[in-house]
């Protein structure tokens, strides 16, 4: 039996059958370690389906911060019959299996390299319970029990959490602890506890919080004051609704009135859902909508419309993998160039590309804020992997002196004061032209917008010269647009060769650089966190030999857009891509980059020197 | 290129009681073909909004794409217009109305926009209950791509000489009523008397008001089989191929009275049977609408006038349950939930 | 005044309103050029609208063969008053001003270097004919016989073409021709005719045709054996299916039954459209759908399904000017990107870049049979200007031992005799899988298809390994494509310099080539037909250079394009792009390329040496 | 990850008319809930496509996106089928019906994807006429993407406690009568003896078929303010959190007589008011059905059964004037117009 031992260090896997409630007792789990101090890494792999079929949830322990997703299991708790031979399957050697030893296993496949955990689940439930829900339920809540005495998991933090979560309603909470119980009970009683894979309380966390990234992006849109939300039901991007819904109606709800300070619309599709957010922007409100991929495909006439008649639109894409319905429960970065250069025609589009939730809820609100300087689309591009699951992040924060910049408008009293309103003209240098609300003034500022060729002054033009005017001031827009996106996150110490990625790479890369280290293998990183690219962004690539461009999509979609943008050599763009709907792993990611590295004599030689 | 008309000042012209003259309902020259009745329909919206005291600012035109849609730039110059994309005003109105409900919305459609590429969004809306006015300028053809049925095609179709168009046409009036809309009328674009009153009654009505306008297209009316047809008139008369020959076409006028028909010369020569509701016609009753339409149908028969009307009506806002004020004029100051209230979230997330 | 002097090289431009009836009398002016055994180059540049605005008709005489846009007038017929000044603005000095003088001319912006040749057309229409429409339609007829005897048109070619057209319809004939008679006369009588500006018989274009692109895709469709369309009306696209339905329906019409060989569906939006081509396509027949820009950017989701789930779809996109409505009655080749990876997550297309109206033919077969063999969308791109003008053409034609290519299909004999079918097995290694049309066999052959995540066998997989071996072939066929598509046309000297271009640019490349050669720039060329772009392309790039990429989009999409797929250094891609609507012109090229050389220190020394 | 049955031979099952067994007519094992009213339309459909004596291989199903679409797989394993994108299935089968006249096609759809987003595409199909059966698998929700209310939420709102559903639903029953559907009918998942032979019937008929057959989803028929909806439970019953604890349901069974009604109650305890129509309801008369459904509307009723069937039907092979032959079978040789035909027009461009 190999020998395996850590403290604060590990994955436990639960292998679950969807729709048999053990999501909440695996998060308690989950939150467990984070109320002990430790960095954790919950993920979340379930089905395209609502009953039945199995599904997975994975936790990261790691006292070093590494939060990613490892690629290993050491303890598994197998209750999924399904899957029970590819779960035992997928354990370190030495590593720990939890099953219901209600049955005897099939002594077929047994491992011999792992430790197995019987615990008599259903036999248990079965004899405490009467109701068959009940009994189902309080399965899963005894071996969050034993998990604890397990991997001496603090059995008060236990307490503490499920006593949050139903204040006032002491029953349940009695109930859920004596099933916490009785795991904890029977798994000292016949198992030597703790583990030697095992957690201890640390103080790693300090003010840090755990939350899904589509939370942070929808309460991101309460806090840059949107008012309007148009939408239809898709899976990953349904929570950022959800959780703007749920913000909204808490924070914003005028307390005399009992009435919404805030307006949302089912839409029937998303046509419609990206429609509304055109005509609210239009008509002076802040609105937005979230989608995924196939909701990309299908706005990408109406993201040309604004672009062209230069409407400010926050889109949210989480993005899942594609291509078409794809796997629509697992992520990848692979809307990328769709969204960059999404409708016929010359468009392009700004993006914001966040990594963690408090960039989801920072670029949120910038992303409001630059649709309405540029007065243009602004996709924020997150992933399934960053807005489903929960994540360790910095708290959310609002900057004490923000006030909201709703970009050029000509207001009643700059008309009223001789301001020579022409709407699609350049008076700044900027490219930003000046826009007015409906209904602002009697007789100044009334402009028409459309789709259709357009001159400078905002009348209609099928004049080539007037059109082509108009759209070289669209690209000194999109210039003014890389100045204003979030600039990268870079180290650099002037090595040689360096790693550019960006959103959910960011938890693995750490570790994966951090290893390379090890090797001896050491890289500069630049972390995008918006398009267009800025003079940084192109700078540091031209300060590296080699730049390896990692990404999770398959035709290295990343590395296109700068090729096609920043007329960078391809021989100095390395890709690196990971697609198979995983977030991606740290051990993954040390492979792919040595693999290349090493192909290099120049780097070889350096690694031997 | 629409060509901005001269402003010539009057100094004895009458004006409403906003001190508006009729001019500044006003918009750019129209660019449809001469005889068109998109333009009838403009006319009929300027003299309406006139005539209700509107201020023209406060409104906002919002339209799909088509010679229909086009017509915006063509009435209420000092309003904002929207030309969007084809078939999808709806949605844009429904968020520029969640925006800011104090304006008043019209959006402008064409019987293609409306009811080939753009009827999921209409339904929808008409269920969203939006305050609004919705006007199809209905010609049976796609105008702007240069006459190919569209869904309504045929609302003539009893009079109408050769082979019938095989499809079925959609009626926006009962799909409206079905669809639980509360202020649903069909106009004839030449019938100014009939259509001005039908507009101010809908921009006066606090809910979804649709008017399915029949508004001849001079140009495309060509039917097969129609004996006075483009397509026949290229063949059999006109001495020169005219492949971009529009001839010059008066607009189709009409005066008569309620309870009574009329059957109208087409610009194709085909027949129009319009009936103008009885002055004693009830209007509240949904039902008796729906079956009302469905007797005209069998007899070949186009009913115009307040079809169905429910004044108690639910207004989107209603169904939101937003605040009194225009969404898009609130300050952030009332819309930031503020830093304490951040920081408990926070909390909840440790 | 100038002297301005040619025979068979010239610009003839005529200014009308749109709905006036004038087209039908201009194009009778440009066929009878080509009649006369000269190449020609008609563009038609209308309004997005139907009647009373600016339309123009350029004509565009040449024996040297140059029948792209040139970029001036030579002889202007200008009878539009709205655009009066501009038209006349744009002759060359020395050129010819046809008007109407009915009324006398506005002596204000009076040109001394141009010629002035009235005829008062509303005059003697007034005096001839009674009917307003007669007058106003022979108006044109009447200014068309002034140019026969001015340009030295001959007039039995202008008296036959009108014959052929009215075929037995002697009256008709007979007051046409004497309405061309009427302005043969007065130009007789009252100018020098022909003018130094004129036309002289020639043989120079052989068994060539003149025909608009529309028309020959839609042929295409008909020899390809297309038994399916489904389409949705829009500007330039309409008269690709005009054409099919024209063609289809004299060609294939059960003699016996009067019945149909063909059905055509006139969907309610471009979803539909598509949707319809798909399950057509699945079925087992050949269908095909015709869009412009905004179906373009409708139809991408259908588009990524069909990747993902490989049905065989043809799709011609004739471009218009974007984005969004854009400038619907221009050209542009703007919707490059657009097509190639329409939809969202990893997905790319086959394209098909026909020139000419032979091509138009030839590639809407072939794209039939590329769809089929490769079971994936292929896109025909073609543009306004090759759309919906004519162009001298070789004669359409199907090579004598042409069969269909229905690509791999398992029928029943082949279930009945054992061959194993899984719907994406890769059995050829050319990435291409077996496909069975439904009702083919009772027990053996039924899959089911889907755009969720799948294995090789066809079934369904949320499985990372699986979706990503699937993926994998995907690519693999993409690489089959390549070895397809048709080559590029190439022209390789060995210079060091070439230009890389597509589609329309080809008329004017010609004239601008003959021309650079003449300032001494001498350069290799290549015309690329297809993508994903095959090994001959690369390799031409790989020998030159310096390659200048021309085309007609602002963003230089087919730069970018090469730039990602084959890892080309943007150094050596020089963008050229034009994009103002109207189709590029030769003085435009050489402007533009001799510009960029010039700048090159290697090419001034090759120049001066 | 749908498992195959092991296909277990029953020497003395019972065969229909060509030699099948029912077994032949089923699926892959659904991954729907336990309970779940699709699976029970399933089941109907086998059971009807089998005592209609159809060879399998000849039907085509055809769906869109959600938990009704995905049905498809779970019958009929010897057809093709095509899971195609959301709301668009309508689009897919016309193309393939138009390629293949003599298969028999089943469309299968849910409320999202024919009510919502699909609204046109419905629309449109009922009015090209297309042969086929159209089953929405109706549950007032989405399914898939987790209980957002459908717009044909609250069919059952009469009957449900709390806060009604504020948008008014689309009933597509009248949706299909209004633009020309000649077969009509509305079915209940759990009442096999009406649902079975809706669909035989449906199958049958030579032209457009629309069975709209309530299904209740046992997960999320939490409607808001339900006493037994999800969320209340969540709240109140189930001692942990359940965000993803589905409760073992069983499928909603009934049987009643013609004519007579029953109340359902659903897994959320609402109760359904269903009314099977009379044995001597005449389903020939349109107009007549749309006031029947109007009258069952203001009583809070659901009629279910045949309500419209028109036998005098216009196929879209009809409209299309195609030939006999499908087209998808016809040979390059009928298909090519020969080397003279294209020689001739090359002549006609010189
Ligand atoms: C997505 C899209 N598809 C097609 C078109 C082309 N198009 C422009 S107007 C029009 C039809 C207009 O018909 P209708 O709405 O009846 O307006 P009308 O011109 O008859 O007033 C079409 C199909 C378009 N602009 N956009
Ligand atoms: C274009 C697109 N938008 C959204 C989705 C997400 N989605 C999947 S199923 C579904 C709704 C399904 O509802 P319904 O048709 O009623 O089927 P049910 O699951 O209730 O049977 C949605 C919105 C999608 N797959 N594609
Ligand atoms: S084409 Fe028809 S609809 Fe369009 S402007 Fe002319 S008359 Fe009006
Ligand atoms: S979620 Fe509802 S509709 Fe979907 S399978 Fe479960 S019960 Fe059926
Ligand atoms: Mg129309
Ligand atoms: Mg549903």
């Amino acid at each position: 039996m190999p020998d395996l031992k850590s403290v604060n260090e590990l994955v436990l896997r639960f292998a679950n059958v969807n729709g048999s409630g053990s999501a909440s007792a695996n998060s308690l789990v989950g939150k467990s370690f984070f109320r002990m101090g430790l960095p954790v890494g919950p993920k979340n792999i379930f089905p395209s389906n609502i009953q039945g079929l199995p599904t997975w949830y994975e936790i990261r322990v790691s006292e070093k911060g590494y939060t990613g997703r490892r690629g290993s299991v050491d303890v598994m708790v197998a209750m999924n019959s399904q899957t029970f031979q590819q779960d035992v399957a997928d354990l370190v050697p030495g590593g720990y299996l939890l099953y219901d030893s209600t049955k005897p296993l099939n002594p077929h496949g047994r491992r011999d390299d792992i430790n197995y955990i019987g615990i008599p689940l259903t036999q248990i439930a079965v004899s405490k319970y009467e109701q068959a829900r009940h009994r189902q339920l309080f399965k899963n809540v005894i071996y969050a029990g034993a998990l604890s005495a397990l991997l001496d998991i603090e059995f008060d933090v236990l307490c503490d959490l499920l006593g949050e979560q139903f204040r006032g309603r002491d029953k349940i909470i009695e109930s859920n602890i004596d099933a916490l119980q009785t795991g904890y009970d029977y798994a000292k009683r016949y198992y030597d506890c703790p583990l030697p894979v095992r957690v201890e309380r640390r103080e790693l966390v300090g003010d840090r919080i755990l939350v899904d990234g589509n939370s942070a992006v929808g309460l991101g849109a309460v806090y840059a004051g949107a008012t309007v939300a148009g939408w239809y039901p898709i899976t990953p991007s349904t929570s950022v609704i959800d959780a703007y819904t749920k913000y909204a109606s808490k924070l914003r709800t005028d307390e005399t009135s009992g009435r919404k300070l805030f307006g949302i619309a089912q839409a029937e599709d998303e046509l419609a859902a990206i429609g509304m957010v055109i005509g609210a922007n239009w008509n002076g409100a802040r609105a937005f909508t979230a989608t995924s991929g196939p909701g990309i495909s299908l706005m990408s006439e109406f993201l040309g419309l604004a672009y062209y008649a230069e409407i400010p639109v926050v889109l949210v894409d989480v993005q899942r993998c594609g291509p078409s319905t794809g796997m629509p429960t697992r992520t990848q970065q692979s809307d990328l160039m769709a969204c960059a250069y999404a409708s016929h025609g010359d468009s392009r589009h700004v993006l914001l590309l966040p990594a963690t939730p408090d960039e989801c809820f920072e670029f949120s609100m910038l992303s409001f804020d630059l649709a309405e300087r540029l007065q243009t689309p602004v996709i924020l591009v997150s992933d399934l992997d960053l807005g489903m699951n929960d994540s360790v992040s910095k708290p959310m924060t609002v900057a004490p002196d923000y006030v909201w910049d709703r970009g050029k408008v000509a207001d009643y009293e700059m008309l009223e004061n001789g301001f020579e309103f022409y709407r699609y003209l350049d008076i700044d240098e900027d490219g930003i032209p000046y826009r007015t609300y409906p209904g602002t003034h009697p007789t100044k500022g009334a402009f028409f917008t459309r789709g259709s060729g357009h001159n400078k002054y905002g009348g209609y033009t099928e004049k080539g010269p007037e059109y082509k005017e108009n759209m070289e001031r669209l690209l000194g827009k999109f210039s003014t647009a890389a100045t204003l996106v979030p600039e990268p996150v870079i180290e650099d110490k002037g090595r040689p060769d360096a790693v550019l990625y960006f959103g959910t790479t960011l938890e693995p890369m750490v570790e994966a650089i951090d290893e390379l280290n090890q090797q001896g293998y050491s890289l500069d990183q630049i972390r995008l966190r918006g398009f267009p690219f800025s003079e940084e962004v192109w700078a540091f690539i031209n300060r590296h030999d080699r730049v390896l461009v990692v990404e999770q999509n398959r035709d290295a979609q990343m590395r296109s857009m700068l090729m096609i943008e920043g007329d960078i050599d391809p021989a100095r763009l390395i890709s690196v891509t990971q697609y198979d709907g995983m977030p991606v792993t740290a051990e993954f990611l040390v492979t792919a980059i040595t693999g290349h590295l090493s192909d290099d004599p120049a780097v070889s030689q350096r690694l031997s020197a | 290129m629409s060509y901005a008309k001269p402003k010539v000042a009057h100094p004895a012209i009458a004006k409403n009681e906003l001190g508006y003259t009729r001019r500044d309902y006003e918009g750019s020259i129209s660019t449809l073909c001469a005889g068109c009745g998109h333009d009838s329909i403009s006319a009929a919206l300027i003299q309406a909004c006139y005539e209700l005291d509107l201020p023209p600012h406060q409104v906002a035109k919002i339209s799909g794409i088509g010679c229909s849609s086009k017509t915006p730039t063509y009435f209420l110059g000092a309003s904002h217009g929207f030309n969007s994309v084809h078939g999808r005003m709806p949605s844009v109105v429904t968020g520029a109305n969640i925006a800011n409900k104090d304006l008043v919305y019209v959006g402008v459609s064409g019987d293609g926009d409306t009811a080939s590429i753009g009827f999921g969004q209409f339904s929808h809306i008409v269920r969203r209950r939006l305050n609004m006015l919705y006007m199809v300028e209905n010609n049976g053809v796609y105008g702007l791509t240069k006459g190919q049925f569209s869904a309504t095609a045929d609302f003539g179709s009893a009079s109408k000489g050769g082979v019938p168009n095989p499809y079925d046409q959609i009626d926006l009036i009962q799909m409206a009523l079905q669809l639980g809309a509360t202020y649903v009328a069909r106009g004839f674009s030449g019938d100014k008397k009939q259509l001005v009153p039908l507009i101010k009654g809908a921009l006066s009505h606090p809910g979804f008001a649709l008017i399915d306008c029949i508004s001849p297209c001079v140009t495309f009316n060509n039917h097969e089989g129609s004996t006075r047809s483009y397509e026949y008139v290229r063949e059999h008369d006109v001495p020169v191929v005219t492949a971009d020959y529009v001839p010059y076409a008066k607009t189709i006028k009409v005066d008569y009275e309620p309870g009574t028909g009329t059957s109208v010369k087409m610009h194709d020569g085909s027949m129009l049977n319009l009936h103008k509701l009885e002055e004693d016609y009830d209007p509240y009753d949904r039902k008796k609408a729906i079956n009302y339409l469905l007797d005209c149908q069998e007899q070949g028969k186009i009913a115009t006038g307040m079809l169905y009307v429910n004044p108690d009506v639910t207004d989107f806002h209603d169904i939101l349950e937003t605040v009194e004020e225009p969404l898009s004029s609130l300050s952030y100051d009332r819309l930031n939930p503020g830093a304490d209230a951040l920081e408990s979230i926070n909390a909840s997330f440790r």
